[in-house]
């Protein structure tokens, strides 16, 4: 057995320099704090690979299976006598792998932001927050129970908050923020609810006890039906909601496009590579329990998953600012990685589905984070988000240029890229699974060619406009994390997934399906042709489509006016016809009887001030009318 | 003894001249006569209790001496009311009771 | 002396000191001196409780003390503390403590300001520490009553008639108590012999169902108004909203644990199986308390009335987990009422703080404060935080207690409640989220306060203490939740010899 | 008689011993040294005062008219202590000169009703105890009148007068059945006979009506707002605090002692006026300008709860009742103290008057709000232990809803004090009572005022003693 | 019919009938006159009754005291010439409900009780055993009552002199004065 405790130091690393850099930070030279901050994130990344290397390649397996190692565990709060949240280190496939990605994304991310947030104010709480995001990120993988996940899911939530609202000065990006929080915690508030339930019936939150296939809590199946289904499936699609909501699965998406406001490392930080896959991995965490205890939640996560990628993948096509088409293509390619949970089986081949979305995700972390570094590096280069006032800048950028282009082909599906691999097991699952998501999976890996290439024309080809300045290649702190990510989208495919992450820890054969592989790749290189064909020159024809579907273009364009749902849902009704009538009716109902009791008290007073009328014998009659109705009473009616 | 007469007769009519005293006291606007009303209350009282001394407990003397103690603490309640009434007169210039009210509520 | 007492005695102490103080200027030196010592003297007596238990000590309550005081009604003066009143004096010790130093500057009637500010403290220490009802019931009328004067004095706005409103409407409810303890005080002993006033030796015998069912109501009513129980919340948000500074920070944070405190030691210790009975009653009040509250604070201006509706919403948390009569609920009960207390108190703190600066609560009247002054504003987003219930601070830890415990309840009703109720945490993050994003992000909207200067030596002393409590209980709750956990043994023992489940 | 026997009597003869003393003074002291009159008076009555604590024989005197035992010593001594306040705030107000003519007046009146009340008290027979209400009462008209120049006074004396003619008309009547249906008038015969017939009840309701008149029970309370806030302030607390604490102890004795047979029915006459009593009270003392006024209704709500000591009929009820006595005496004589030194110095009655009072007069503003507490049954001052055995002694008996109507009251009396305490703490005060420095007999009568505030409550020893000394039904 | 009763019933007319008219008299002096005339029936009435004493006593406190203060007081405050108004009839009626239904009341309560005598030997009243009685100190002795109510009348007297007595800035501010 290997030790692994020294895996704790990789969450705590970052948390201690959080607490440095977040008290002290001010007082240090900016420089510094970059330079802590990164030299931190090195260390555990050289740390998370070696953990990496020693789980997948010198640890012991029984029966051929990857173990579930708790590496450390203390318990953190006593609830009931069972229930206890703990705090810990459970190291698996999917969370040594996460790990990896995590800790490259996130070592790529500190380096880029040396030269991107140069000269910013508040450069050290920037590296601050980022160190409270990898410390949260990194709790949440490697959790060791369900609520240990839940408390590092709102840590990353915060973080993500305080990243997004990090030029907080600027309205729309505290709105932002704001909307980010808001939506999640909603979202949230379902995985809470999932976690109640789920820990009532099963009595525990660890994981290694929950998704053991042979453990109680799956052994007693899905327990009574309530309303139809089982309790545990309400719980898993409890739990479910709070992935959709991290994950920015439609309904809950909507944050996540104006989440861009944030700066653009912390985009392809977090909102690429690492914090909106979250939900993915808490499916993927919980498999044995949907797959064996809840297949009916399973179901909604597929479904889930295929109407985001394609509702996404629409709208992307769609967009003018680069990062938000960057932001739904990250949607539809998280459908994507939902779609092959939902179409999965558990064990051996079945679980084909579970390991190609691993699969897609990892390489998803590559280039997506390769494609908003790239887009970071635009627009430091030109000072806008537009891709209309861009044009013709691979003279200018030249690293950014090749870079952006292997991430869009990467995307795109073109082999030997790694997109292609990990798309086509996804496919593939579905394919075998459910004809009509695959059909619809099939449909957005055309989609995806195109607004991304739509997007590369436009940016780098194309009419060029008049810039201010003359648009300048990148410094070498923010060119060397491309280089080093483009390394990796065009490599990592070839990682043999099936052998290390599967959903039962065992081995199963894998190989290019070429019934699903060919056309897909046909298919990719379709969007590719139209998008060359309307944006590679100036072109109407962009324009005249636009007209001829012009109400299918205008409701993509107004991202099929969700947001405006959502303003409807909390201005008019939760604010206008809940909030204020709630106010109004504790200041004048509740509040008003309590007023009306000592009004009426005042006014009783007032009343009956004529009984002390100042004359005598007015008294008197009240005396002896009192004294003669308490005989009368006390004789006759009260005896 | 006291042949043909019921002890009731000599309560009722103590009692009747009780409450005509009452009725006094509260119409009468006069202090001086509701003064008067007291003294019939009064009265009416020391009747009741010589006749129930007589009538049914001869044996002990409380009732009259009742009646005798009542007689002198209403003589001096009726000087010092006099005496305040005829301050009230000198204040008010009236001993009207409806305008001696310079309290109330 | 006993060291419970000197809770009680370090306070009058002080108020003689300050009586007797010449020079007016170093009466807020010697309020901070003695409160201080309180401190001291709360982290000690913490130590000695751990300690104490640490030893193997298991009786109910420690350090207890037993004066007869009336023999012939049997009151007597009772000390004695569990873990949960050591829990909530040294809450209390913090909260008062951050308080002398949130109102450092007070200067109309200064002397007479902290007189009544000790004096309040002195009444919630010695309700805290009482086991005897007669003594409880005197200190909470006296911990109310300086209120009256201190808002009415030294407070802001329709002072006196919120001042008034308060009092009345606590007093009213301290009417209630009053009929429920005697009740209790005339059932203690339902064999005969002598009737007790001894919450320890109430708690042994069984009232009379009939009588519980009477007296609970009363009693959980009683306590339910200073715990903000809808709909006798009323005065809270009036209250809070008129109230100065460190009144507003001990009253929302110590005043009101005094009813959650009370409903649970008194009415459901007491008298389980009437609360058991009818605890879905109050199941439904408390819960309409979390949700209304939580939306009542949305639409606020005012940034006291925000968290005056906060309050109720987390008060009423309080009591609808005492309601679960479950060990964990009650748990997460008393730990919401610790974490309440403190980051209700950082609010309070920092909105003085910024009244102070600003002139203005309203929160459509600031913006961009940030920038201006740094530190109130990262200490008002952490307050906020805590508040809606961030991993890592006080808030979730006692929520998510809450939660769990609560959805413990074997009746599918009670779950679905709860449910109802956890969907406060989000109404929560509504409001907070607005008032951080509207205040302190954005730009600067009113010229006025770009020259506000940030936090003074005395202003970070307050809020520091309370963050670094918040914090601590929020990074390492185990220990406190197992020192109040195994106080909570006796009363779940009651309950499970009533109905086990 | 020995003198042993004499000094069974010793309290009323004393009294009178010193009101003829005084008369003597009055008669032999050279006009321009009168002024020592007050002092002298005040000092012979405090030896009194002290006198009355020596343990003493009990027993009952002139074939049982005369009856007197530790309770009633007790009673008596609260009583003196309570007089003795009134004394020596007297001293001050009879220094101004209208007064200056009529101290010894004054002083003979007070001790005569004191002596009225003493043998009230010490009744064993009605007759004394119609002598002594009588004493008790009719000098009181004339001290209510006292201030000859002021229309209010001589109107308060005339309703005083006159009403509590028709109350003891009332009572007499009550007597005269009582005596009719039980053919005695002896205290322990009287219990003996009393039964549960019409006419007793009728005559004890006659009875009972007058007592309430002197304790100013709703709806026999009507003369007492006219009274109080028409009499010199002296005279009104002395009605408010003495006369109405001899007329609880003797009717909470004769409750107790003669009419026990039919307890059934007093406890609902109770229960029915002490409901009345506290709420009109209260309602009425809400609206009141004038601050001698407003203490009146507020008197007459505190009647209401001491009802509550009696509606139980035990002995904790009566112990409870003698204890609230003393506190009220306590409480209420130093409310009126205040408002004695502000009416003497600055001639000044009204609520309004007290604004801004903190600002310029410390000490009287929180002596006064002492007071008002202990009014307020607010702790840790004595008028909440008070209050809280009263309530106790009625919940004894299972009167819950009554003691939470009562409680629910002192919501109301609350409501009402604090709006003095407002406006002395925080209202602005336009025209505010300047400062002044009152002199030593108010200081010293406020002193001992306060210190019996604070004290009494946390002395258990005076409840305990209080509580073996009463007897229930 | 028994001379007692015609005696009965004419003193008890004449005292009904006079002090009906007492109450109800416009005429102050006549009321005053009215009530002599009831109290001088009264004490024919103690007469009767055999209380010889108490009938002097009531002749000469009563009539001849008490009503000649009270006369002598009307000639000091009252225009004799001048006829009351009438009071109001809403006070009118009122009170005599109230009278009337305690009057009522009363005698029902009063002719429903079955009243018992004594059976112990009744005591003769003379004038001995009233002295004797007035100075016993024993059991049904009055000896104290005696005594004290000479404080009351002492009391009263001073009380009377107290009220009367001029004091102070009474002089000027008396409105009687003012008005001359």
């Amino acid at each position: 057995m290997i030790n692994f405790s020294y895996t704790i130091w990789i969450p705590l690393l970052p948390f201690l320099l959080f607490i440095l850099l977040g008290l002290a930070g001010h007082k240090l030279k900016p420089k510094l704090s970059g330079l802590f901050g990164t030299g931190g994130l090195a260390i555990i990344t050289i740390l998370s690979y070696i953990t990496a290397y020693k789980y997948f390649f010198t640890s012991e397996k029984i029966e051929g299976a990857y173990q579930k190692i708790s590496a450390f565990n203390i318990t953190w709060l006593q609830l009931t006598d069972k229930l206890h949240i703990d705090l810990g280190v459970l190291l698996d496939p999917i969370s040594v792998m996460m790990l990896v990605v995590i800790t490259t994304v996130s070592l790529m991310v500190h380096i880029y932001s040396l030269g991107y947030m140069k000269g910013e104010k508040g450069f050290e709480r920037f590296f601050a927050f980022l160190s409270l995001f990898s410390f949260s990120m990194l709790g949440l993988v490697l959790a060791t129970n369900i609520f240990q996940m839940y408390i590092f899911w709102e840590l990353v939530g915060v973080s993500s908050f305080l990243l997004i609202g990090f030029y907080y000065q600027k309205p729309s990006a505290v709105r932002a923020s704001k909307k980010a929080f808001i939506v999640t915690r909603f979202a949230d508030l379902g995985f809470l609810i999932g976690i109640l339930i789920l820990s009532f019936n099963t009595k525990t939150f660890d994981f290694i006890t929950l998704t053991d296939p042979a453990g109680s809590a799956i052994a007693q199946g899905g327990g009574i039906a309530f309303m139809g289904l089982s309790v545990m499936t309400w719980s898993m699609i409890f739990v479910f909601m709070g992935g959709v909501g991290k994950s920015a699965m439609f309904p809950f998406h909507i944050w996540l496009p104006d989440a861009m406001e944030g700066p653009t490392p912390v985009s392809a930080l977090i909102h690429a590579a690492t914090m909106v896959v979250a939900g993915v991995y808490l499916v993927a965490r919980m498999f044995p329990i949907y797959a064996f205890s809840a297949p009916a939640a399973l179901e909604v996560v597929a479904y889930v998953g295929a109407f985001s990628s394609l509702f996404a993948a629409v709208i992307a096509c769609t967009q003018t600012d680069i990062k938000r088409v960057l932001a739904y293509s990250t949607i539809s390619q998280i459908g994507y990685m939902m779609l092959a949970l939902g179409v999965s089986g558990y064990g051996g081949h079945e679980g084909l589905g579970y390991m190609a979305s691993m699969f897609h995700l990892f390489t998803h972390a590559m280039f997506k984070a390769l494609l908003f570094l790239g887009a970071g590096a635009i627009i430091h280069a030109v000072h806008t988000n537009h891709m209309t006032e861009m044009g013709g800048l691979r003279k200018y950028l030249p690293i950014t240029h090749m870079t952006f282009l292997i991430a869009c082909l990467t995307i795109a599906g073109i082999p030997p890229l790694s997109g292609f691999f990990s798309k086509d097991e996804i496919l593939a699952a579905a394919f075998h699974n459910n004809k009509l998501l695959f059909a619809v999976e099939y449909i957005v890996a055309g989609l995806t060619a195109f607004y991304m290439f739509r997007l590369y024309f436009s940016i780098f080809w194309g009419k060029e406009t008049h810039y201010h300045h003359t648009p300048h290649e990148a410094p070498a702190t923010m060119t060397i994390p491309l280089i080093v990510l483009a390394i990796g989208s065009v490599f990592t495919g070839f990682i043999p997934f099936n052998e290390l992450v599967t959903s039962d820890g065992k081995v199963f054969e894998t190989e290019i399906e070429l019934i699903v592989a060919i056309p897909s790749v046909l298919i990719g290189l379709l969007g590719i042709g139209i998008a060359f064909v309307m944006y590679r020159k100036e072109s109407e024809i962009s324009d005249k489509l636009a007209a001829i579907f012009k109400y299918t273009y205008k409701w993509a364009y107004n991202k099929f006016y969700m947001d405006e749902l959502y303003l409807f849902v909390t201005k008019k009704i939760i604010f206008r016809y809940i909030s204020e009538p709630v106010a109004w009716f504790d200041r004048h109902i509740v509040d008003g009887t309590m007023n009306a009791i000592a009004s009426v008290t005042q006014s009783v007073s007032l009343r009956i001030k004529g009984f002390q009328s100042g004359q005598l014998q007015k008294y008197a009659f009240v005396f002896v009318t009192g004294a003669i109705m308490l005989a009368i009473l006390f004789i006759y009616l009260w005896k | 003894m006291n042949t043909g007469i019921p002890i009731q007769y000599f309560l009722v009519l103590a009692t009747i001249m009780f409450f005509t005293g009452v009725y006094g006291f509260l119409t009468r606007r006069n202090l001086i006569t509701i003064l008067m009303s007291v003294e019939l209350i009064l009265n009416s009282v020391n009747i009741n209790f010589l006749a129930f001394n007589r009538f049914l407990y001869p044996h002990k003397l409380e009732g009259m001496f009742f009646s005798l103690f009542v007689i002198a603490v209403a003589a001096s309640e009726a000087a010092v009311a006099i005496a305040i009434i005829i301050n009230i007169y000198r204040r008010f210039t009236t001993i009207n009771v409806e305008d001696v009210n310079e309290m109330k509520f | 002396m006993d060291i419970l007492s000197l809770f009680v005695v370090i306070p009058v102490l002080t108020i003689t000191a300050i009586l007797f103080l010449k020079d007016a200027r170093h009466v807020r030196l010697v309020s901070a001196f003695g409160m201080g010592l309180q401190l001291v003297l709360a982290a000690i007596l913490v130590y000695l409780y751990l300690s104490a238990r640490h030893s193997g000590n298991i009786a109910e309550m420690l350090f207890v003390k037993d004066y007869l005081w009336y023999k012939s009604l049997n009151i007597h003066y009772a000390v004695g503390v569990d873990g949960i009143s050591v829990a909530m004096i040294a809450l209390t010790s913090l909260v008062v403590f951050a308080g002398i130093f949130a109102s450092w500057e007070v200067e109309f009637l200064k002397k007479e300001f902290f007189i009544s500010l000790i004096l309040l403290a002195s009444g919630v220490f010695g309700f805290f520490i009482s086991i005897d009802l007669f003594t409880m019931f005197l200190f909470y009328e006296l911990a109310v009553i300086p209120m009256y004067l201190l808002i009415g004095i030294w407070g802001s706005g329709p002072k006196e008639y919120s001042a008034m409103k308060l009092t009345l409407m606590l007093m009213g409810g301290s009417a209630l108590l009053l009929v429920g303890l005697l009740g209790i005080y005339f059932n203690s002993s339902p064999n005969g012999g002598q009737l007790t006033f001894n919450i320890l030796e109430i708690s042994k015998v069984a009232i009379p169902l009939p009588a519980q069912r009477l007296f609970f109501p009363l009693t959980f009513v009683g306590f339910g108004v200073l715990g903000a129980l809808f709909p006798f919340h009323t005065w809270s948000p009036d209250g809070h909203a008129s109230a100065p500074t460190a009144v507003s920070m001990l009253h929302a944070g110590v005043l009101m644990k005094l009813g959650g405190y009370g409903a649970f030691r008194v009415a459901i210790f007491l008298m389980p199986e009437a609360a058991q009975e009818l605890s879905w009653i109050f199941i439904i009040l408390t819960s309409i308390s979390v949700v209304y509250g939580a939306f009542g604070a949305i639409a606020q201006k005012d940034l006291k009335y925000i968290n005056a509706y906060s309050s109720v919403s987390h008060c009423g948390l309080v009591l609808f987990a005492v309601l679960m009569m479950n060990k964990t609920a009650m748990n997460g009960a008393i730990l919401q009422m610790i974490s309440h207390g403190l980051m209700t108190a950082l609010f309070f703190a920092l909105i003085g703080m910024l009244y102070g600066r600003t002139h203005t609560r309203m929160i459509n009247e600031m913006g961009g404060l940030m920038k201006v002054i740094p530190f109130l504003s990262v200490c008002y987003v952490i307050a906020g935080l805590a508040s809606l219930g961030l991993p890592g601070l006080s808030g979730f830890v006692a929520e998510m207690t809450i939660f769990v415990g609560a959805f413990q309840h074997p009746e599918l009703f009670y779950r679905i409640v709860t449910i109802l109720a956890v969907s406060s945490i989000v109404i929560t993050a509504v409001y907070i989220l607005r008032v951080v994003a509207t205040l302190l992000l954005g730009p600067t909207t009113n010229e006025h306060h770009n020259h506000i200067t940030d936090a003074k030596w005395f202003e970070k002393i307050s809020v520091v203490t309370l963050i670094g409590a918040v914090a601590a209980i929020g990074l390492a709750p185990f220990w406190l939740s197992t020192m109040i956990g195994t106080s909570l043994q006796p009363i779940v023992n009651k309950i499970i010899a009533l109905n086990p489940f | 008689m020995s003198l042993g026997t004499i000094f069974v009597m010793r309290h009323e003869l004393l009294l009178i011993a010193a009101a003829l003393l005084v008369l003597m003074a009055e008669i032999f002291v050279n006009p321009d040294k009168r002024r020592y009159i007050s002092l002298f008076s005040v000092s012979l009555f405090g030896v009194i005062t002290l006198i009355g604590f020596i343990p003493s024989p009990t027993g009952s005197l002139f074939g049982g008219m005369y009856v007197t035992s530790n309770t009633i010593l007790l009673m008596k001594n609260v009583l003196n202590i309570g007089a003795l306040l009134v004394f020596i705030q007297s001293v001050t107000w009879l220094k101004k000169e209208e007064n200056s003519e009529k101290i010894s007046e004054y002083f003979i009146l007070l001790i005569s009703t004191l002596v009225g009340m003493n043998f009230m008290i010490s009744a064993g027979h009605f007759l004394m105890f119609y002598i002594g209400i009588e004493l008790a009462t009719i000098p009181i008209a004339a001290l209510a009148a006292f201030d000859r120049y002021k229309n209010k006074s001589a109107e308060a004396g005339i309703k005083l007068i006159l009403s509590s003619a028709l109350s003891s008309g009332i009572l007499l009547y009550g007597l005269s059945l009582i005596y009719g249906t039980t053919g005695t008038l002896y205290f322990n015969e009287v219990a003996a006979l009393f039964g549960n017939n019409n006419l007793q009840i009728l005559a004890f309701i006659f009875f009972f009506a007058g007592m309430a008149f002197k304790i100013s029970i709703v709806p026999f309370h009507l003369w007492t707002a006219d009274v109080y806030e028409g009499s010199p302030v002296n005279i009104t607390s002395y009605l408010s605090v003495i006369s109405k604490g001899a007329a609880v102890f003797i009717l909470i004795i004769l409750l107790f002692s003669v009419f026990p047979e039919i307890i059934a029915t007093w406890q609902k006459t109770i229960y029915v006026t002490a409901v009345l009593t506290m709420t009109i009270g209260n309602l009425f003392a809400i609206r009141q300008q004038n601050i001698t006024r407003f203490l009146a209704f507020s008197s007459i709500s505190q009647a209401g709860y001491i009802l509550l000591g009696f509606i139980g009929g035990n002995q904790l009820g009566m112990a409870s009742v003698i204890y609230y006595v003393l506190v009220y005496i306590f409480s209420n004589l130093g409310a009126f103290g205040v408002v004695i030194a502000i009416s003497n110095s600055k001639g000044r009655e009204n609520i309004e008057d007290y604004n801004g009072l903190y600002h310029t007069n410390p000490k009287l503003s929180l002596i006064m709000t002492l007071a008002l507490f202990s009014l307020a049954g607010i702790p840790p001052v004595a008028g909440f232990f008070g209050k809280f055995f009263l309530f106790t002694a009625a919940a004894q008996k299972g009167f819950y809803l009554l003691v939470l109507i009562a409680v629910l009251n002192t919501i109301i009396s609350l409501f009402y004090y604090l709006l003095v305490i407002k406006a002395m703490f925080i209202n602005k005060g336009e025209n505010p009572i300047e400062k002044f420095r009152s002199d030593f007999p108010t200081r010293f009568a406020l002193g001992i005022c306060v210190a019996g505030i604070v004290v009494t409550g946390f002395a258990s020893i005076l409840f305990e003693v209080i509580r073996n000394l009463s007897f229930g039904v | 019919m028994a001379f007692n009763q015609i005696m009965f019933i004419l003193f008890s007319a004449m005292i009904i009938v006079f002090s009906v008219l007492t109450v109800t008299s416009r005429k102050i002096l006549r009321a005053a006159i009215y009530l002599l005339f009831v109290l001088v029936s009264t004490s024919g009435l103690y007469f009767m009754l055999n209380y010889q004493f108490l009938a002097a006593v009531q002749l000469t406190l009563y009539a001849g005291g008490i009503v000649v203060l009270i006369i002598f007081s009307i000639l000091l405050t009252s225009h004799l010439s001048k006829k009351f108004e009438h009071s109001g009839w809403k006070k009118n009626i009122f009170s005599a409900i109230a009278s009337l239904a305690g009057a009522i009341l009363s005698i029902i309560t009063i002719l429903d009780y079955k009243f018992s005598a004594t059976s112990e030997v009744a005591k003769e009243v003379d004038m001995r055993l009233i002295g004797k009685s007035l100075l016993s100190v024993d059991y049904d002795g009055y000896v104290l009552p005696f005594e004290v109510i000479s404080i009351l009348l002492l009391a009263a007297m001073i009380a009377a002199i107290v009220v009367a007595k001029n004091g102070g800035p009474a002089k000027a501010q008396s409105p009687l004065i003012n008005q001359k």
